[in-house]
């Protein structure tokens, strides 16, 4: 298996995809002469050309609809959103438009399209640029919601939703565009909807995904040096929801804490608390906890920031606590 | 090719439901405009068949909803039938067509069948769109009718894709996108026709002018009441036309399809109309924003008189075939009536259906 | 005490609030000639004129962002969204503007503004124009959030809204406009934040809010009959949320059902529902359920939306079966 | 009243931290547009001090930001100062003033002190914004600047409201509003400006056409690439100028301020001037977008060397006062950077402060 970082791991499976099939375009701001604001499309526009890999004006809205109206056609669309913060000016084509079209046209016209791009908190780059979508995306029937971890199921993840005839949601992580992982040679495909266990243990379970599982991964082998064991699921894709596989790490844990980049109210932790507790009423020892961005706008003061920001020390303390050992 | 224009109108192209009423298709690729816009008798009797089944189709629709048959919000697309007929006897069968939720006639004109129309407002399972989508959401993928949109200028970027789909597979349809003229104030309106006339995409944008929006004239809701003054922002053609005279939708179309066609750019068309009935079934026609006296000033221009009295005059139909194509009309209208009133509602299994395909490539 | 519809209760609290305080307006499409597209500004054009009660043309976005800036230096706007669904157009005005702005200035800059209009489903209008809203609003640190379900909270709580320094997203309902019901004589204010128990029981809890009260309280009448008595929890606001009076009446019933219009996955009733497993963990004799829309965009055809849409027959067999009477 | 011009700049503005090279307020109701714009020898070294403090404080800035003393994206204004100093040098202190991003240069144009802008940078509690903002996002309600806005073309609409709210009060005040060439594509722009021209609204639009947005040429984003003629669309008035050169600025912001004081008509501008810098700091300066000739020859029109030019060629001038100008803005480039390096951070407790007043009304 090779080492790639998150960033090349993407950038291979929108390779192989293109050239898989000729339908399959990427479009969005700086994707092509630039190479991508974060270089995820780099070499791509030599490859493919400009009418595969597409610039477009500074226009959210106009360019997700025009992917909507591609993939009614039969293209596959890839929009790359520079960051999903822009992309509020585009949810309307997302919701209103790409989710709903099969539904509306009684099946007639599928949406084989994926809209990606960075979601969440980088470093310091204050309110407007600093959010993370999971929960309101998640939210929509009709669209499919991935939000990988690691650069295996960055790859895995991102060729499936290209694949996929239904339009996918791909949440990326700016912090997560250079870290690094093993990724399986020659096809390497990560089925939508399957969570992962990346950890296992028997005392607790943390159940996260996207940027947070490496928060996961912190917190589980330090506590391992303190004899705990934990057991980490990473959801992979957020819609569909691998209920499954958080009832089975809960039924032999009894006790879970959910880790998430958002906000709180109504964020995706909310929904895994909601499945837990119906899935596993009998099985839990205590009540299930959060670890989340804090009620807060997010603040450009490097302290502060910090401070808002859910951490391996935050999520350490909730395991502690619904272990009583606090 | 005027041959083909005229054989074109005979060609049946709709595999859904009744065969009554269509009218055909006159594109063509070589031919001058003009040629292309020109009409014989026998077209300007489709053009007229056409429009009329709109009306008295829309008119059973009224007397449907009064009677709860039909729900939700419908919008009458009464007194702009020239529009519709006019436009879509220019394009081929090949091309694209997406509007907004005042799609009942453009759905009729295009060729998809009046049972598969009426059974969708009534919201059957055998509607165009399962029953599913309903008056604001018609689709017809074997006409190549793309919706049926309910948010104000939401379908503008989505006709700019579909001209950006036929550019990428080096086609030579057209996509034809229409909309009311409060929609150009609209973000959506703005950023499609950049990326259009920017990417050179073969989209006809049409805004049909009926000089309201809801209970908003133009002059206030629109700084440049000159609208077509825009295309220029974007460096696109742009042409006013009297959407009231088919035969002038049909040469401003003409223009327009050949532009998309050959030299692949796009146009920018505002067509002046007038909406007949209140913005949807449960809007007043007159009042707050509209007096009666401007109502019955403009209905002097239905498109369809016009057409009547040019034919008529011209000697070419006698009053018997007036009453013909009104009587066939009619009949076309009851038996979609008859049809969707038969027609079982969606089984209920049918809700969770079609929330995602179970396919992928 | 007066009966109003649900409809001139609102009129009421604008025209007293415009009234009150010249630096309130209302501004939103079809508002001000029109009467409203929903009549709820019925003759106020006549009362205020064109500067305080203003028609915009067709455009979401822009006139949300005149809202903000209004705001921003003074005015105290009520901008009306003719339905929710419009909104998603505006949506990063009211998130990445409204909701931080007061936090990006350090304090400086205040947002006293109201986002008002009808929010959910209707009658048959079809996948783009049925959609609750309030998950995604109650999301989002800066905003609050109030969903009325009676014409004494609607007027009640509008007022609380337009006096409010902060922005409020204010939930209406097509459905609820012509429902009637008691109106407090003279100035009648509804705190924001504050649930309010619409009918006592001790045998399970419902908690719910806005048009789905209703529904709530007719299931309450209905079970009562068999001798179940339900205690009804009326939220009023989604953000702040009144977690002391949930965790009261669950502590009391040892059992709950939380009723939303919206759809399930990320919706309030998670949310309610984390809160109930955190407050109530020891108190719960059974999971907590939930009835909410059925997971699709809403579908035309009417005996598929009524299918698709919560409803009584759906709330009781959950309360009999968090009763384990099923 | 071109004595008050005159006294203007002298006229210390803002509160908040240092006192040093603000530009001054040279607005004024009565007199016509060229008197405004005229300048003495003690306005043009005003002109050329505040500039000239932009050009040394964003040099530090990129300096402390290679010191990790600034995080996020910080975008610097060099090459584009004549802009924010001509524009600010022709409102009063009581008009208002938003922005993109891209705001140091306005905001220490507008009088924002060096120390409480260099302290947001730093993200300290001294900052505009008690550091809770950041670069993009400059605050300071006791000039009238309501930043300082992140999200391309968001800012727009905000800015017709805040016009809105002038006419609202019957107030003469006019709102400035700034945004890039690239930010004309979007619907927040189009809504905006439609509105401001329905409504007439005291708003003065400026287009700082730097080229760019990003990697983006503007031929590449923009289908007409005369700009200017998209305000005919909204029958507002356009006009065109070279934005490197203060004077022409200053001028064509007299008669715009004319217009919106006196007609209460909104004014688009657009400002041809060019980006000396990257994007942001985590952008190359030149590569696969423009290349370094490119760079080099505008360069040359460097608005600072075209303004020191003009008046040492007048004479007015010595060398001795050119270092001293220079000298004096590094030092308060200097002040602003110690100040806030000796700033405390925010206290932790401000994390939860600002996400709600606690008033009403
Ligand atoms: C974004 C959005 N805002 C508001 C509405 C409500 N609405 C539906 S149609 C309409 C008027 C549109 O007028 P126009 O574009 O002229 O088309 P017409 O109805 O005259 O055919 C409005 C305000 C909507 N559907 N979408
Ligand atoms: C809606 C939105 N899309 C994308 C971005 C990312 N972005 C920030 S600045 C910028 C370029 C803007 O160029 P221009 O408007 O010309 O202003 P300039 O940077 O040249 O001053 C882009 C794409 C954003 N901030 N907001
Ligand atoms: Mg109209
Ligand atoms: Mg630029």
């Amino acid at each position: 298996m090779a080492v790639l970082t998150y960033r090349d791991a993407l950038t291979q499976a929108l390779r192989e995809e293109l050239q898989r099939d000729d339908r399959v375009f990427l479009m969005g701001e700086e994707v092509a002469q630039y190479n991508g604001a974060y270089k995820v499309s780099k070499g791509l526009l030599d490859e493919f050309g400009p009418m595969r890999i597409v610039d477009t004006p500074i226009t959210e809205l106009g360019f997700a609809g025009v992917g909507v109206g591609a993939a009614m056609v039969g293209l596959r669309p890839i929009v790359e959103f520079m960051t999903w913060n822009f992309a509020l000016l585009a949810i309307d084509e997302v919701v209103n438009a790409a989710a709903k079209m099969l539904y509306m046209s009684g099946g007639q016209y599928k949406m084989p399209m994926v809209f990606r791009g960075p979601n969440g908190t980088a470093l310091q780059l204050g309110a407007q640029h600093s959010q993370a979508w999971e929960s309101w995306l998640a939210h929509i029937p009709g669209l499919k919601v991935c939000t990988p971890g690691t650069p295996a199921d960055a790859k895995g993840l991102l060729k499936s939703a290209i694949r996929d005839d239904n339009p996918v949601v791909f949440l990326e992580g700016e912090m997560l565009y250079n870290t690094k992982g093993e990724v399986p040679d020659g096809e390497h495909i990560v089925p939508i909807g399957q969570a992962e266990l990346k950890r296992e243990g028997d005392h607790c379970s943390i159940i996260t995904h996207g940027k947070m599982v490496l928060v996961a991964m912190k917190v589980a082998d330090d506590l391992a040096k303190e004899g705990i064991n934990i057991d980490v699921v990473d959801l992979r894709t957020v819609r569909p929801i691998d209920v499954e596989a958080i009832s089975k790490s809960v039924q032999k844990t009894n006790r879970a804490v959910v880790l998430e980049e958002g906000w709180e109210i109504c964020g995706m932790g909310s929904q895994v608390v909601d499945f837990i507790q119906r899935e596993c009423f009998d099985d839990l020892d205590a009540p299930v906890l959060r670890v989340h961005q804090e009620d807060v706008p997010m603040p450009y003061a490097k302290n502060l920031e910090r401070a808002a920001k859910p951490d391996a020390g935050k999520t350490i303390a909730a395991i502690k606590k619904v272990m009583y050992l606090d | 090719m005027s041959t083909e224009a005229k054989r074109a109108p005979a060609q049946k192209r709709n595999e859904k439901g009744a065969e009554k009423g269509k009218p055909g298709n006159n594109g063509s690729e070589s031919s001058p405009a003009n040629d292309l816009a020109s009409t014989t008798p026998e077209v300007r009797r489709e053009l007229l068949t056409s429009m009329m089944l709109q009306r008295r189709f829309e008119e059973r629709c009224a007397e449907a909803y009064a009677l709860g048959k039909i729900g939700g919000f419908c919008h009458l697309y009464i007194g702009q039938e020239a529009i519709s007929t006019g436009v879509m006897s220019m394009i081929r069968p090949d091309d694209y067509v997406i509007t907004a939720y005042r799609d009942h006639g453009q759905a009729l004109a295009r060729g998809i069948s009046p049972r598969a129309i009426m059974a969708e407002l009534f919201g059957r399972a055998t509607g165009c769109s399962g029953g599913k989508g309903g008056s604001m959401h018609l689709f017809d993928s074997e006409t190549n009718f793309l919706g049926g949109h309910g948010i104000v200028g939401g379908h503008i970027p989505i006709a700019a894709g579909v001209g950006f789909a036929i550019k990428y597979r080096r086609g030579n349809q057209v996509c034809v996108c229409s909309f009311g003229e409060a929609a150009v104030n609209i973000g959506a309106f703005h950023e499609a026709l950049n990326i259009a006339s920017l990417w050179d995409l073969p989209v006809i944008f049409i805004i049909e002018n009926n000089r309201y929006g809801m209970g908003t004239a133009i002059s206030r809701s629109t700084a440049n009441e000159d609208v077509i003054v825009r295309a220029r922002g974007y460096r696109m053609e742009g042409e006013s036309v009297d959407g009231q005279d088919v035969f002038a939708v049909r040469e401003c179309m003409a223009r327009a399809v050949e532009r998309a066609r050959k030299e692949k750019r796009p146009t920018l068309i505002e067509m002046r109309t007038y909406r007949f009935m209140g913005h949807s079934m449960s809007d007043a026609v007159s009042g707050t924003y509209r007096t009666k006296d401007e109502l019955e000033e403009n209905m002097k221009r239905d498109p369809i008189l016009l057409l009547h009295n040019r034919i008529y005059e011209a000697g070419e139909l006698t009053e018997g075939d007036m009453h013909k194509i009104d009587d066939e009309a009619k009949a076309i209208a009851q038996d979609a009536w008859d049809f969707a009133d038969a027609s079982p509602e969606p089984p209920l299994e049918k809700l969770y259906t079609d929330v995602y395909a179970d396919t992928s490539s």
